[in-house]
């Protein structure tokens, strides 16, 4: 199975880098490759989820497919796929402004591909050493699609996401490695295995396991953007082009918080994972607090995105570290509800930047005569990402505080009033923004359909989901809860 | 399998050795011998992995060390080397936060602070002897690293402060080793490119645009028009 | 089985015009909108019938409409005080659909209406079903849509830039009871372990007491209760008439549901409880009619009115609380009614208020009093709803704001039953600060009435304003005869509910003043001489009167302004410049009347600059270069490696 | 139909003897002056001769101005029935409740102040700017008055008081005195007497009650004055009532009913002529200083509270 997407992966890579065939669209050439290889992606994530029985392992038990594995895959491909489409129109005026160069584009796309091979492989690993190199790839691949644009910042940009990220990734091989000695002590033979980590956790020394985890966690939580780690995230998710940052915040965070969640299933099974939902909750509270305070006075719409995509994963590290069935159950669902809603504000960011050359918001005059869709999709997509009825943030919002009741009721009250500070930010942004009416006129930039279909799309996902819970996905969820063994 | 004490003395010599360097990189400011400190640091550690298999004959171990002088002694000095020439930047002579005295203290504050954090846990996971000091250094010396790259203004510094970071963590992992040899070789070569990723970038903030490009396209050969 | 037909054919109609009005936002015109109001007004009559029957019979209706999970469900269960919130909501809801028809098309963009359009349904419906939901996820999620909507319709008129001010600050506001709701719901789930809508029982004191709290707090804020009121004027002036109609008359009554359902029915009350409230009450009400008086825009005035009875309601429920607590039931039961009468009444007298301001404001085009006057003669029907509102707000007999206030006063006179001699100090302070403010009510809406529809017209606007169309009219009629009816034949109404209260009569006090009235009237036929002459206004020997010098509305509330000039911190300003050294003779100067804004200074403001100011500190963290990103990750790394060494 | 007798005979009783107490109260304040003073018919004259006059009616006023006099008068009558002088009914309907004798008489006060606005003159417009003020400042002062007599009679209905004040006497109360003097200054609050208000005058800016009914003429100002005169009455009858009952029935018959009538409008002569002696000792205060007047009112009432507490 998972030959069959290396193969697909590398025959359209082939596609990509063959030299001599060079049409005069290229742009267009190379994107349609992409929504190829992303659509094919889609299709065997479906089938692997289908015909593949869970879990499965695979190239002697490093790579395993079971259903978290799966439901990560299927979120990053559908997300992709959406990239893909949006990217055609978007690439291609890219191009016109010259704000990427033509000869870049086979760059660009070829760096798009593999990261999309990187990500699916880094949701199917079972080893989790190998699950950090993919991470550790995933910094790479997505700073070259950062600095593949004309501008100095972006570079700077890209400079700080590979430090920050990756200097703090340093200590998680650290963190891996005492983990490996303790599975060594615990049963002769040393692993990192997450299968067989499961097993043996249980005859693990707590203490050690915390000490191991802390460091662990280190890493992950620099890719997943927490506070303190997360100092790269605004500027990296701001200067990339909308596409990529879709991809940056929609998708990559969500590697990390899936390490972490995978860590803490192993730390479910010791007699540490008190200590480790203490860390882990800390942090949530910590990382929320820091980024709804720092969302109030932004005025650049692709920031205070950003800024909420740190929240929404403080928010998550808070689920995970609850450790109740039925927390992690909304987790899940919580991660595919902001991915979707993500990737609609990004989406419609992205329309607005071409529009005014610019992501402040006392630029944008006139929206609603210029670009109708993309302001209410940043409108719809403010109300879904603040967790307001019809949209599925709200359900997961209000399931997991409720969980927290029971932890604590006064982390709760900190937490909601956090909510309040971040409501409020997108609330001020959008109030201000929205009506204002300019005297110089722009001429209204055409969106194009492939632009367009996307943002529709998900303004019908997000409604559906925030209202209708398929049974299919309950299942989905229900089943990976208990794999993991909650 | 040669068991001497002599060989943990020799283990402890080159733990100095490896903190004296890291020393000298916090405080030099010439970066062709910047560089060079890095590849003897380089050596340094390829020796501690060969004492080791010295001791407790694995064959990975020696292949780390093999690996170590590959990458780290030749492969990236050299690009960096390139990199600068074409930057023609010669030294770095700005500090922030810490003065290099103030850097080696708490370099040395961190040690201490490392060890008496350690000593709770790692004598009860390995039975090595030489394990816990070399934790110990190892940790201390990525810190360390990092306060380089926090300290010092020039990219290629900061790169250097980077990799001394590596150093220790790959110190560290010596004494636990086993992880699979394709794993080590595996890391190893995604912090390769990840550093040539870095200097091509610390390369661009010095040139214009277009010098950049070009340097990425050839650093990524088969993408160029 | 019939009430489930008309329940869901009511929500069938709103939602579906909600969504057509949505999907065809730029291209249903005139006709279209005028069909889905008509379509709405129908809806609300069937909702109407529906919770009138379950009034009358006093009996339940539940229907678990669909399971979005197997433990989030939108289930209702509504019982006789959920449907007589209902018989409110959908009351006024019906009437302002009426209205609408003429008044929606005076402004705004084509567009613009429909989006109002659907917002309302949207907003009517989802009130309608915050009353019935049996459970509190459902609860949430309508009061969450019904903010929403509102706060939508409030930011109708977007391009004005204080409306931006009103609706940015509504939104916070919202959004913080939200927070507090949300709060006292998950903390019942955590005691009770289910969304559903139960007595809470066998939790400590101290954790009921927060949940009360919480709970107080978030349906305040709502209802418009002081301190946390300051939303109300804001958003009421800026919203189109008839949505501050269906907010005042409605919305915040909402709010009252939620309190006493879960004061009364969910929570077993403590005394203290009851005293709070009743204090919180007062000073509502108080201070709510203090501020009308100052106000010259007519909606911020009726919107600090709204502040009052919301005042007044709260009165009622803290008594029911302390009596409840002390045992007397029947003085219980009278506060209780007293305030979901008043809940009613309010409804009612407010929106008419409203409505014909609306009225007014379409004709003269301005919202300052100041700048009306004489509109009773161009507009005469407009202007008896309106006295009729007056009146009724004003609790004169023989109206239903009169009833209510009156059972008010009699739970009050009767209280010196309970023991404690210092809550009955409390009660009568709390008395004679309530009789302060039904009389300052009174001068509030004589002022009001006087200066917008008495006198000669004080501008050019108000001279050419002309009466309104049918529907605008009809449908303040429609509420004012509820007025005089639920006040004429309140006494039959409770006895056939079977509650005898110790009201009046006021059919037979009503007939009795229309008998006298002839009586006067026959013997001034026959005694009395019949011939009168027009003249002009005797101005002391000005040789002509002309509107300047009519008294003005700053001037009329000047003494009250003086008296309570501690409570406004009232600064008055003036400056004069003379002609010569002597300062005898004046030539120019300016003199201004300031009022504190008391919360607005010290509250709201301190509060948002510190919240401001923190952010600033936090969100400057971020904007500096790597090598503090990397000391950030350091220092928590060292603190990490401590605390692991430390703690564990 | 017993209802029916006894407001036949209250109404035009009180109606009879109202402008009697109004002419007496102004010829002592003429002697107090050294001058003669009006007849003691005075106003009953004034009150034909008014009613055979036309009406004149500004431009600027509305129907507002030609209704209020009616209301006025109604409102005033209807309240009279509230307050029992011949003999004291039985209940009927809650007539006789507190607050909606009170709220009757603000009914007619609201309409008073409209009309007051209605001709657009300055004069009008200060009186009920005034009046309003006045009223809504004493209003908690009387309901605490009240609420002290509930507290005492342990009622709030007006009859019921009357009744137990009849067959207890109050007078030797110490309770009693403080609430007689609260009792007096509403009084003279809501008849428009000086401190408060100054009924001689015509044009000075210290009027409040006359600039209200300034535009009135002919037959509209007879009814103005005959219910203001009314309004006098019924409030003298509370105080008596309360506070010296004697003379009052409850059991109704050609006696006792004639008794009582004849014993009110003695003891309403000697509230009368104490109110003129009242009136000419003291001098029309400022506008703002009335409310300490209110404030002395309102502490002797909620000490009386504070008493019944205490007991």
């Amino acid at each position: 199975m998972l030959l069959a997407y290396i193969i697909s992966g590398l025959v359209i890579m082939g596609f990509m880098l063959l030299r001599f065939f060079a049409p005069a669209r290229r742009a267009d050439y190379l994107n349609s490759l992409a929504i190829a290889q992303s659509a094919i992606f889609l299709i065997l994530s479906i089938a692997s989820l289908i015909y593949i029985p869970q879990p499965s392992f695979f190239f002697s038990r490093y790579l395993m497919i079971d259903q978290l594995a799966v439901y990560g895959a299927l979120i990053s491909c559908g997300i992709f796929l959406l990239a893909s489409f949006y990217a055609r129109g978007y690439v291609r005026r890219l191009v016109e402004l010259h704000d990427i160069e033509v000869r870049e584009l086979r760059l660009f796309y070829a760096a798009y591909n593999l990261l999309l091979i990187v990500v699916v492989f880094a949701f199917y690993c079972n080893n989790l050493a190998l699950f950090w190199i993919l991470l550790e790839l995933t910094t790479i691949l997505s700073a070259v699609l950062i600095v593949t644009l004309n501008a100095k910042e972006n570079i700077v940009a890209a400079l700080k996401y590979v430090f920050t990220a990756s200097t703090a990734m340093l200590f998680s091989i650290i963190g891996l490695i005492i983990l490996f000695a303790l599975t060594k002590q615990a049963t002769g033979v040393g692993t990192l295995n997450w299968d067989v980590l499961m097993q043996q956790a249980a005859s693990m020394s707590p203490r050690l396991f915390t000490f191991a985890f802390v460091f662990i966690f280190i890493g992950f939580a620099a890719k997943a953007g927490i506070v303190p780690f997360h100092t790269w995230l605004p500027q990296a998710h701001a200067k990339a082009p909308s596409v990529i940052s879709v991809l940056l915040s929609a998708v990559l965070l969500n590697i990390g918080i899936f390490g972490v969640l995978r860590l803490y299933a192993v730390a479910h099974q010791t007699a540490a994972w008190h200590d480790v939902s203490l860390i882990l909750i800390g942090f949530g509270v910590l990382t929320i607090a820091v980024a709804a305070l720092s969302m109030l006075p932004r005025g650049n719409v692709k920031k205070l995105v950003a800024f909420s995509s740190i929240e929404h994963m403080g928010f998550l590290l808070v689920g995970i570290g609850l450790g109740t069935p039925l927390a992690l159950f909304w987790v899940l669902f919580h991660i595919l509800a902001h991915a979707l809603v993500k990737t609609l504000l990004f989406f419609s960011a992205g329309i607005l930047h071409q529009q005014y050359h610019s992501n402040q918001f006392e630029d944008m005059k006139d929206v609603f005569t210029l670009q109708p869709l993309a302001a209410w999709g940043l409108i719809v997509g403010s109300m879904a990402i603040i967790g307001v009825p019809i949209f599925p943030v709200f359900l997961s919002k209000l399931n997991i505080l409720t969980e927290l009741a029971d932890y604590s009721l006064p982390v709760l009250f900190i937490i909601l009033l956090c909510f309040l500070i971040v409501a409020a930010a997108f609330a001020v942004i959008l109030i201000r923004t929205i009506p204002q009416t300019g005297e110089i006129k722009h001429e209204p930039y055409r969106v194009s359909v492939s632009m367009k279909l996307p943002i529709m799309f998900l303004f019908a996902g997000i409604v559906i989901l925030g209202v209708y819970f398929p049974g299919g996905l309950h299942n989905m969820l229900v089943g990976i809860v208990n794999s993991l063994g909650f | 399998m040669i068991n001497l004490p002599v060989l943990d003395d020799i283990t402890k010599i080159l733990f100095v050795l490896v903190l004296a360097t890291a020393a000298l990189i916090i405080t030099i400011r010439t970066l062709t011998s910047l560089l060079n400190i890095y590849s003897i640091q380089s050596w340094v550690i390829a020796a501690v992995a060969f004492v080791l298999y010295l001791k407790n004959g694995s064959i990975v171990l020696l292949l780390l060390a093999i690996l170590t002088i590959a990458s780290k002694a030749f492969l990236v000095p050299f690009v960096m080397r390139r990199i600068q020439k074409s930057m023609h930047i010669k030294r770095d002579l700005e500090f922030r936060y810490l003065t290099p005295i103030g850097s080696i203290l708490v370099g040395t504050a961190m040690i201490f602070l490392v060890y008496w954090s350690f000593s709770q846990f790692l004598p009860e996971l390995s039975s090595e002897t030489m394990f816990f000091p070399g934790a110990v250094i190892g940790v201390s010396l990525a810190l360390m690293g990092m306060m380089v790259i926090f300290t010092r203004k020039q990219m290629i510094t900061k790169i250097l402060g980077y990799l001394t970071m590596e150093n220790g963590v790959l110190l560290f992992s010596l004494f636990v080793a086993e992880l699979s040899f394709i794993i080590e070789l595996l890391i190893i070569l995604d912090l390769v490119m990840l550093i040539v990723l870095a200097t091509v970038l610390a390369f661009g903030i010095d040139t214009s645009i277009d010098e950049f490009h070009d340097k990425l396209n050839s650093f990524t050969l088969w993408f160029k028009e | 089985m019939m009430m489930n037909l008309l329940f869901v054919c009511g929500l069938c109609v709103f939602f579906g015009l909600a969504l057509a009005q949505i999907v065809f936002v730029t291209k249903a015109s005139a006709v279209v909108r005028r069909f889905s109001l008509w379509a709405m007004l129908l809806a609300s009559i069937l909702f109407l019938a529906f919770s009138l029957n379950i009034v009358l019979h006093n009996s339940t209706f539940s229907l678990n409409l669909y399971e979005l999970t197997n433990d989030l469900r939108f289930s209702f269960l509504v019982d006789r005080l959920a449907a007589y919130f209902m018989l409110i909501i959908s009351l006024v809801s019906g009437v302002a659909c009426l209205y609408s028809l003429g008044y929606i098309e005076h402004n705004g963009t084509n567009t613009g209406k429909n989006f109002l359009v659907a917002m309302m349904s949207l907003f009517i419906i989802s009130m309608l079903l915050i009353v019935a939901s049996d459970n509190t996820f459902s609860f949430l999620f309508f009061w969450e849509i019904m903010s929403l909507t509102s706060f939508f319709m409030v930011l109708f008129e977007r391009e004005k830039p204080d409306t931006r001010k009103s609706a940015l600050f509504y939104f916070v506001m919202t959004q913080m009871s939200t927070v507090f709701l949300m709060f006292g719901f998950i903390a019942i789930h955590h005691a009770t372990g289910s969304f559903d809508i139960g007595s809470v029982t066998g939790v400590s004191p101290f954790f009921k007491g927060a949940v009360f709290l919480s709970l107080f707090i978030g349906f305040g804020i709502k209802a418009g209760i002081m301190p946390f009121h300051k939303w109300l004027p804001y958003a009421h002036s800026a919203s189109p008439s008839n949505i501050s109609a269906l907010m005042s008359g409605v919305m915040i009554k909402v709010a009252i549901y939620g309190l006493v359902r879960y004061l009364v029915f969910v929570l077993t009350p403590d005394r203290w409880w009851g005293v709070m409230v009743l204090i919180f009450g007062t000073f509502s009400a108080v201070l709510g009619v203090i501020y009308a008086l100052k106000e010259h825009d007519i909606k911020k005035l009726l919107a600090y009115h709204s502040i009052e009875n919301i005042g007044i309601i709260v009165i009622g429920i803290g008594l029911y609380l302390i009596f409840q607590s002390y045992g007397f039931t029947d003085l219980a039961t009278l506060a209780l009614i007293a305030a979901l009468f008043h809940s009613l009444n309010h409804a009612l007298f407010k929106s008419l208020l409203f409505l014909t301001t609306g009225s007014v404001i379409n004709a003269t085009g301005t919202r300052n009093i100041e700048k009306m006057g004489g509109l009773i003669k161009v507009m005469p029907y407009t202007g008896i709803l309106f006295l009729i509102g007056a009146v009724s707000i004003a609790a004169l007999p023989p109206f239903n704001g009169f009833v209510s206030e009156l059972m008010i006063f009699q739970a009050f006179l009767q209280s010196f039953v309970i023991g404690n001699p210092f809550l009955k100090i409390i009660l009568f302070l709390g008395l004679s600060l309530f009789a302060l403010t039904s009389a300052l009510a009174a001068a509030c809406f004589v002022k009001a009435f006087g200066l917008i529809f008495l006198a000669a017209p004080r501008s050019e606007e108000a001279r050419k304003a002309k009466e309104v169309s049918t529907s605008m009219i009809a449908a303040p009629a429609i509420l004012a005869i509820g007025c005089l009816l639920l006040g004429v034949f309140s006494f039959q109404l409770f006895s056939s509910q079977g509650y005898t209260l110790p009201i009046p009569n006021l059919m037979v006090i009503g007939l009795v003043l229309i008998i006298t009235l002839a009586l006067v009237w026959l013997f001034m036929r026959l005694v009395g001489n019949k011939n009168s002459r027009k003249s002009e206004t005797w101005g002391c020997g000005i040789i002509s009167q002309n509107s300047k010098m009519e008294y003005t509305a700053s001037g009329f509330s000047e003494p009250i302004l003086t008296i309570f000039r501690p409570i406004y911190r009232t600064r008055k300003k003036s400056e004069r410049n003379f002609n010569d050294a002597g300062k005898s003779i004046f030539k120019d100067g300016t003199a201004e009347i300031q009022t504190f804004k008391l919360f607005e200074e010290r509250i709201y403001i301190p509060v948002a600059n510190f919240v401001q100011k923190l952010s600033n500190i936090i969100s400057n963290l971020h904007d500096v270069d790597l090598d503090t990103y990397i000391l950030y990750s350091f220092i928590a790394v060292v603190i990490l490696i401590l605390a692991v060494g430390w703690l564990i | 139909m017993s209802f029916i007798i006894y407001a036949l005979l209250n109404t035009a009783f009180v109606m009879l003897i109202s402008p009697l107490f109004v002419s007496l109260i102004k010829k002592v304040k003429a002697y107090t002056q050294g001058r003669q003073g009006p007849p003691l018919l005075q106003t009953y004259y004034m009150l034909l001769k008014l009613l055979k006059k036309e009406r004149v009616y500004s431009d600027n006023t509305s129907l507002i101005m030609r209704i209020t006099p009616y209301i006025n008068i109604v409102c005033v009558l209807v309240a009279s029935l509230c307050v029992p002088v011949v003999y004291i009914p039985a209940q009927i309907a809650g007539f006789g409740s507190i607050i909606l004798f009170l709220y009757l008489l603000v009914f007619a006060k609201f309409f008073m102040a409209l009309a007051g606005l209605d001709a657009g003159s300055t004069f009008g417009g200060m009186g009920s700017s005034r009046e309003m003020t006045v009223s809504a400042v004493i209003e908690p002062v009387i309901i605490i008055v009240f609420a002290a007599l509930g507290l005492l009679l342990k009622t709030t209905n007006l009859y019921d008081m009357f009744t137990t004040s009849l067959n207890s006497s109050l007078f030797i109360n110490p309770s009693t005195l403080l609430i007689s003097l609260s009792l007096f200054i509403i009084l003279i609050v809501e008849t428009a007497r000086i401190p408060v208000d100054n009924p001689e005058t015509h044009l000075e800016l210290t009027m409040i009650h006359e600039a209200m009914i300034l535009e009135y003429s002919g037959s509209d100002l007879a009814m103005m004055e005959m219910s203001h005169a009314v309004k006098q009455t019924i409030l003298m009858a509370v105080f008596i009532n309360i506070l010296i009952p004697w003379g009052l029935t409850s059991a109704p018959n050609a006696l006792t009913v004639s008794i009582s009538a004849v014993t009110f409008i003695i003891k309403g002569m000697v509230l009368a002529v104490a109110v003129g002696f009242f009136e000419s000792m003291f001098a029309k205060s400022r506008l703002f200083r009335l409310p300490n007047l209110f404030m002395l009112a309102f502490f002797f009432s909620f000490s009386t509270i504070l008493f019944e507490l205490l007991k």
